[in-house]
């Protein structure tokens, strides 16, 4: 039972980094159609900042302005890039990102080096906060858990009760009346790829210590995110929420227990192969869930679409 | 910049007049293309060559089936790698199933692999054509997500990481020809890259054909005419898998290897960026997309560590400024030459081309210079570059390639409102550019 | 209008390709390796290595035979075996002779196999496959030839050194076994568990389990699972990412056994791990860094860094490459007989400055050396990694390992 | 109406109903059309036309009711089936091909009824009796000379008379096309008028237009939609002289028009 809270708080963790993620770019989508193939990529550039500034003014500057010019630089590639390739349409959008993507990997590694950053947890951090049952869980966790909570909130404050946020709002779901309605939809647009990847920024910069900050820290995440905001129904915060804590929770629990394959047909009534070294489905039979924890996203997310295009909590097709 | 956008925003339109204006076979270019391809390996005899090539013709196999669905079906996929993975896989399965493919010539085995290709295809086409759009692109992100881990894990059909191989020359002899040496099986692949682009060419014109195209821009209007948008994009998804098969048993033939590489993401990223490299708006653009980046992958790779910048360079300036890809650069030109003003062009060119060249050529020396700089080993501070090698930690060299460049970049400059008009002048039959 | 294009093309190809055929003298030596992409760290400080090896072991000295130089030339293969394949067969067109490789097993089957058949269709033109690093057993067994040679100990030959410091250590009664999942993370829990088995019936496998390679974002889940199962060690063969974010997981939540692995330094990796891996990352390899085992050792290792400030000297192996190969080149008294070379390296015994001697066991090209179990720490560091003040110290010495290890290799000789 | 007694009439809707949410936009329209027959839908903004358009060519499902074509039940039909069983439609908004040449804009919608399906082994190009039908259209349509541009580029109009062309294209006997001179001027109405009656010659025509002219130039019958209910049908004179009519509809529209 004590384990079964761990993991609870382990897949939060997970769950609520890959939220800020996928917040940003569902709102990017859903306003702009573009399907942000670099939005991993911004990440990585928080976390790359965040360690050079943290190399002269330490971990919470860092944290703090990382996220600006990633969100600085994340305007500046929707004003003087995306904005030029929209006019094409989308498919050149989503080339346009996909490129970028493999530009700022390639910039990374140009300017850092290809190897490991020593980007460490702060040391006021570096400790156990609790423990159950004897998993400790370091109070650096539990850090991550209260600023995605807070990035959440206060995400859903602008979008609730401000001015650009209602705008914002009915953009999500009538994109072509707020651009009727005379509102300087361009502005809108680079701001919110700004926040967007800001909010990738912010991931990237808290992450970059735990899950590791190489070249690679893009890719490794890529394509998830778009997972993510699949199931969870395009232009949907909480769709991403839920979804985002979804895949956190699965996956997290399938490393955690072994599951077999194997059980799981006995249980169904199929039994197994008396000869299974030579048989063609062997390794069907012996898999295991942690063996394909951070595949079941994608699993799901074709169920999700063959079955329910909209997502768990969208409103519009995708 | 702004001058510049009037040259490359609409690249399309003359070129869409000349589309819709040839819709008859010619065969010259087919005959001349044959025959270039004959005649290349007795130009290029070295094995690395003949490999590249083969790789090339491959690569364009793959990118014109690819563009079967993004360019002529508007079915954009991110999970293509996997039906040519497929097709690979298997003919390499049959390759060592020794007793068939004893009794089987090579040059037959390609059909194997697009069968097995469009076999996936159906499917997987099966749920994930009911809708183009963003559905299909994410089903098919997921899809080859999943085959492509399912190959490290499924090591039975796969082989693991390993991957599975065999022997192309244990098939029963073809015309006395074992293909033991590379040049026959450039000549094998040369065959059926004709094959292949000449059906695939032909099956843009047959009915299905079109209707892809009328599905891609209206799906709605076509279900109004009598067509089911979803076979329509079924139809084009399987044939689609079929080439690319076919391009993954070329793949078995040629390396004799077949590796999860062959059906991970990178793979499907790869063949997407290709095409559209070369233009997904016409039936030849994935062509000199599979040419040019096979170029930028394997021999500029010989020349710098950097190439996989510069390939990236090279695909977001070409979706900024030339969505067309390179064969809508061509294409735009069509026009000035069937009007016979395209010589107004080549000294405008010439004037703004070559100066470009050089601000490109000098930006990238830049680049190379701080990377040697920051990378090279501790006392060595020489390197070449053009044929040139000098010291890169001396302040000459810098100065030599900063001013050399800002030059170029400045007679660029100011030629290009003389390229633009003398564009305009070339162009100007249509009247009234908008 | 497409073919002129693409006739012009591969002229400029042809040139480019010939431009690079400029020295006819030296020794070429092909290093076809990761220079690009997510593994290119490991693959450039490699080239490094066998570039400084080459100047310093043979073209400081003068080179071999009459004076022939050795030239390592980089090719990179993007780890993607359709890419080795291609710049193969550019190497052989530039005359190499003699083949480097060794990140990823996947690349060096395919290699292997089509050195293999090249040689066989080619006769005018043999070339040899020297494999530094890449480990998978079936390299020297089921699927050996006489082109290739390994200089590396292959993942059997480690695990049964590295269970045979588990066994002597009577504190460990768990283990827990974790690694990727694909060939090699499956070969090296198979080995542990046979060793194991065999070596200390007593020790209880508490955990034995696959992961993704390279898709696993958080490892916590693994390790809280690691950690509950009151291990007293773990085994894993992870490397690259995987490595460090296992690792640090597990030390991150309170494990503080020894973690046995294979590749957990340099390349940043030892700067990443620091403080928190000291004590506790304890690595097999060959090739002993701390303390230094001969002063050539350490005077190669300094002016290695002199060289490059930045890089490490991780693998000793591809200095005993290069000498092994002169060596071989000297004996054969040719350089572009590549049957004599191989027949000379074939059986050899070279004494390396690492304080080893290497032996070239002929049924299966499978070098055989001392191995050690190095710990991550930062006492008594003669050369550190990563410039971190961290390195690796030899704890334990398994002399000439794996020298009566069978093999199923049916050497085919020409 | 009366001269079709006999036979099954063309289109039957029963009993329709169609509601977006609450709001209920089709309230139970009863409707018979003969073959052969011209009829105009028409009624003021709002009363639910489209609707029933897109009603009857399948385009919603409707809440409940039914529409017969030929007597057959269209339920549950994909609007592609139910053009294969002859009935074809224009759109408001301008719904053509707009990258595809004009001729291959009629191509495409004669590739069905010609027999061509999803086939693969022919080349459209070599098939001479597509080249001719579509030439013949084109002929009919009035835009030969505009044969090889891209349809994108052609003014308003032509592209409305394309939209007719494609719609009719395809041989079905049952036309339904949906404002067609909306957003016209006067001589391109006229046009557009004197191009639907001569395609349209021996075939069932629905319309919903707006322009009274039109309507009374084109139309054998003419029903009145008003907020989701047909409150009258039958011959033009008929219709404009029904008090209910001009009281819910036509009164102002006639009186601007005279």
């Amino acid at each position: 039972m004590e384990l079964v809270l761990v993991n609870l708080i382990d897949g939060l963790v997970t769950g609520l980094l890959l939220f800020m993620l996928s917040a940003g770019l569902t709102l990017i989508f859903s306003m702009m159609g573009v399907l942000n193939f670099a939005h991993a990529s911004f990440y990585m550039l928080g976390a790359y900042f965040a360690y050079q500034i943290s190399l002269y003014m330490g971990f919470w500057v860092g944290l703090l302005v990382a996220p600006i010019i990633v969100g600085i630089a994340g305007a500046g590639v929707e004003r003087y890039g995306l904005r030029r390739v929209h006019q094409y349409g989308h498919v050149p959008e989503l080339i346009f990102t996909f490129g970028l993507a493999l530009l700022i990997e390639e910039l990374v590694q140009f300017i850092w080096g290809k190897n490991q950053m020593p980007f460490d947890i702060p040391e006021v951090l570096n400790f156990t906060a609790f423990a159950i049952a004897g998993n400790s869980i370091p109070a650096y966790k539990i850090f991550m858990i209260f600023i995605s909570v807070a990035i959440f909130i206060g995400l859903l404050f602008v979008l609730t009760k401000t001015r650009v946020g209602m705008i914002i709002q009915a953009a999500l779901s009538y994109p072509r009346t707020v651009e009727a309605l005379g509102h300087n939809v361009p502005l809108i647009f680079m701001g919110v790829f700004g926040v967007g990847t800001a909010l990738a920024g912010v991931a990237g910069a808290i992450a970059g210590p735990v899950l590791g900050t190489f070249p690679g820290m893009a890719f490794v995440l890529g394509s998830i995110v778009f997972v993510t905001i699949v199931i969870g129904g395009l232009g949907s915060l909480w769709g991403a929420l839920v979804a985002s804590l979804l895949i956190g929770w699965i996956t997290t629990f399938a490393k955690s227990y072994n599951i077999r394959m194997e059980d799981i047909l006995n249980g169904i009534g199929i039994s197994t192969p008396e000869y299974l070294d030579d048989n063609i489905f062997r390794d069907l039979w012996t898999i295991t869930s942690p063996q394909i924890a951070d595949i079941l996203p994608y699993i799901l997310m074709v169920l999700i679409l063959i079955f329910r295009p909209y997502g768990l909590l969208g409103k519009r097709d995708a | 910049m702004n001058e510049q956008d009037q040259i490359t925003t609409d690249p399309t339109k003359p070129a869409q007049r000349m589309r819709a204006g040839s819709m008859t076979i010619s065969a010259t270019p087919w005959i001349v293309a044959a025959l270039v391809l004959i005649v290349l390996p007795m130009i290029f005899t070295n094995n690395s060559a003949i490999t590249i090539m083969n790789q090339m013709a491959i690569t364009i196999v793959f990118a014109l089936a690819y563009n079967m669905l993004l360019g002529q079906g508007g079915m954009l996929s991110f999970g293509h790698a996997v039906y040519s993975g497929i097709g690979g896989f298997a003919c390499m399965h049959i390759m060592n199933a020794t007793e068939f493919f004893a009794v089987l010539p090579l040059p037959l085995l390609p059909i194997f692999g697009g069968l097995f290709g469009m076999g996936l295809a159906m499917i997987v086409g099966s749920f994930s054509t009911r809708s183009a759009g963003t559905v299909f692109a994410m089903i098919s992100l997921g899809v080859g997500e999943l085959i492509a881990a399912s190959s490290i894990i499924i090591v039975a059909f796969f082989g693991g990481e390993e991957g599975i191989s065999g022997d192309r020359t244990y098939s029963l002899p073809f015309f006395g020809i074992e293909f033991l040496k590379q040049i026959e099986v450039y000549y094998l692949i040369s065959a059926w890259l004709m094959i292949s682009t000449l059906l695939m060419y032909l099956f843009s014109r047959t009915p299905i054909g079109r209707m892809a195209n009328a599905v891609r821009d209206n799906p709605e209007r076509a279900e109004f005419l009598g067509y089911s948008a979803r076979w329509v994009r079924f139809y084009s998804f399987i044939f689609s898998g079929f080439f690319a098969g076919i391009a993954g048993a070329l793949f078995a033939i040629n390396y004799e290897i077949l590796t999860e590489e062959n059906l991970n993401t990178t793979s499907s990223g790869v063949i997407l960026l290709v095409t559209f490299l070369g233009g997904v708006g016409f039936f030849f653009g994935p062509i000199l997309g599979a040419i040019v980046f096979t170029l930028v992958q394997t021999v500029l790779s010989l020349q710098t560590d950097l190439w996989a910048f510069y390939a990236g360079v090279l695909f977001v300036s070409t979706v900024m400024f030339f969505p067309g890809g390179l064969a809508g650069l061509i294409m735009m030109h069509v026009p000035a030459f069937k009007f016979g003003k395209a010589r107004h062009l080549v000294l405008p060119y010439i004037r703004t081309l070559l100066p470009g060249l050089i601000t490109i050529l000098g930006l990238s020396a830049l680049v190379e210079m701080i990377f040697h700089f920051r990378h090279a080993a501790t006392g060595e501070d020489e390197m070449t570059l053009f044929w040139t090698t000098f010291d890169s930690h001396a302040v000459f060299p810098w100065i030599i390639a900063i001013v050399v460049t800002a030059a170029a970049f400045w007679i660029t400059r100011r030629n290009v409102p003389g390229l633009v008009e003398a564009w305009h002048k070339a162009n100007n039959f249509s009247g009234g550019r908008t | 209008m497409r073919k002129t294009k693409q006739l012009g093309v591969t002229t400029a190809l042809a040139l480019i390709i010939g431009s690079t055929t400029a020295f006819a003298e030296n020794i070429k030596i092909a290093f076809i390796d990761p220079l690009s992409g997510p593994f290119a760290a490991t693959g450039t400080n490699g080239l490094h290595q066998f570039e400084f090896a080459a100047e310093t072991l043979v073209n400081a000295k003068g080179g071999v035979l009459d004076g022939q130089m050795f030239e390592v030339i980089g090719f990179d293969n993007k780890i993607s075996p359709k890419e080795s394949l291609i710049q193969l067969q550019v190497a052989i067109d530039q005359g190499v002779r003699y083949i480097v490789q060794g990140n990823s097993s996947g690349v060096a089957n395919a290699l292997t196999e089509a050195v293999d058949k090249h040689n066989k269709r080619n006769p005018d033109s043999r070339v040899l496959f020297l494999n530094y690093a890449a480990v998978d057993p079936a390299l020297t067994n089921e699927k050996c030839n006489f082109w290739h040679f390994r200089f590396d100990a292959n993942a059997d030959i480690k695990m049964d050194a590295l269970t045979d410091v588990i066994a002597a250590n009577e504190g460990i009664k768990n283990v827990y076994v974790i690694g990727q999942d694909y060939s090699f993370g499956k070969a090296v829990a198979e080995a542990a568990e046979a060793n194991l088995a065999a070596k200390r019936p007593d020790i209880q496998i508490v955990g034995n389990e696959l992961h993704p390679i390279g898709k696993v974002k958080d490892f916590t889940p693994y390790a809280r699972k690691i950690v509950g199962a009151e291990t007293d060690a773990v085994i894993t063969g992870n490397w690259g990412a995987d490595m460090l974010g296992l690792g640090k997981s597990i030390i991150e939540n309170g494990f503080t056994g020894p973690i046995y692995t294979y590749y957990a330094a340099g390349s940043g990796i030892t700067a990443a791990f620091g403080e928190g891996g000291k004590g506790s990352i304890r690595l097999i390899s060959e090739g002993q860094i701390n303390p230094p085992p001969t002063e050539e050792a350490a005077a190669y290792y300094t002016a290695y860094k002199a060289k490059y400030p930045d890089g490490n000297v991780d693998q000793s192996r591809i200095s005993n490459t290069i000498g092994m190969l002169a060596q071989a080149i000297q004996a054969a008294g040719t350089s572009t007989d590549v049957v004599a070379v191989a027949s000379a390296l074939e059986g050899m015994e070279y004494d390396s400055m690492w304080g080893t001697k290497v032996y070239m066991r002929p049924q299966d090209h499978q070098a055989i050396q001392n191995m050690h179990i190095a710990v991550h720490t930062n006492e008594g560091v003669t050369f550190d990694y990563d410039n971190s003040g961290f390195g690796v110290v030899a704890e334990s010495t398994i002399e000439m390992a794996g020298m009566d290890s069978p093999t199923t290799c049916k050497m085919e000789r020409p | 109406m009366n001269s079709s007694a006999n036979s099954t009439p063309a289109l039957a809707i029963e009993n329709l109903h169609k509601s977006f949410g609450k709001a209920k936009i089709i309230r139970g329209v009863n409707l018979k059309i003969g073959k052969g027959e011209r009829h105009a839908v028409i009624g003021p903004n709002g009363a639910g036309k489209s609707t029933l358009f897109n009603l009857i060519t399948g385009r919603f499902p409707p809440t409940s009711g039914k529409v017969r074509l030929h007597g057959r039940d269209l339920a549950g039909l994909a609007p592609f089936q139910i053009n294969r069983m002859g009935l074809s439609r224009s759109f408001q908004i301008t719904n053509i091909f707009p990258k595809m040449s004009v001729f291959e804009n009629v191509r495409c919608s004669l590739l069905w009824s010609k027999g061509y399906r999803y086939s693969f082994w022919n080349m459209v190009s070599r098939s001479q009796d597509l080249t001719d039908a579509a030439d013949s259209i084109l002929e009919q349509i009035n835009l030969t000379a505009r044969r090889d541009l891209p349809a994108g580029v052609l003014s308003y109009a032509e592209q409305r008379a394309l939209e007719i062309g494609i719609t009719i294209a395809g041989g079905a006997n049952v036309i339904m096309l949906d404002e067609p001179t909306a957003g016209m001027s006067h001589s391109e109405t006229d046009y557009i008028v004197e191009l639907i009656r001569t395609v349209t010659e021996d075939k069932t025509l629905v319309m919903v237009e707006h322009d009274m002219g039109v309507v009374f130039g084109l139309a054998d019958y003419i029903s009145v939609l008003v907020y989701g209910e047909i409150i009258a049908t039958g011959r033009p004179e008929e219709v404009r002289a029904n008090p209910k009519v001009q009281e819910a509809y036509l009164g102002a529209a006639l009186e601007a028009e005279h």
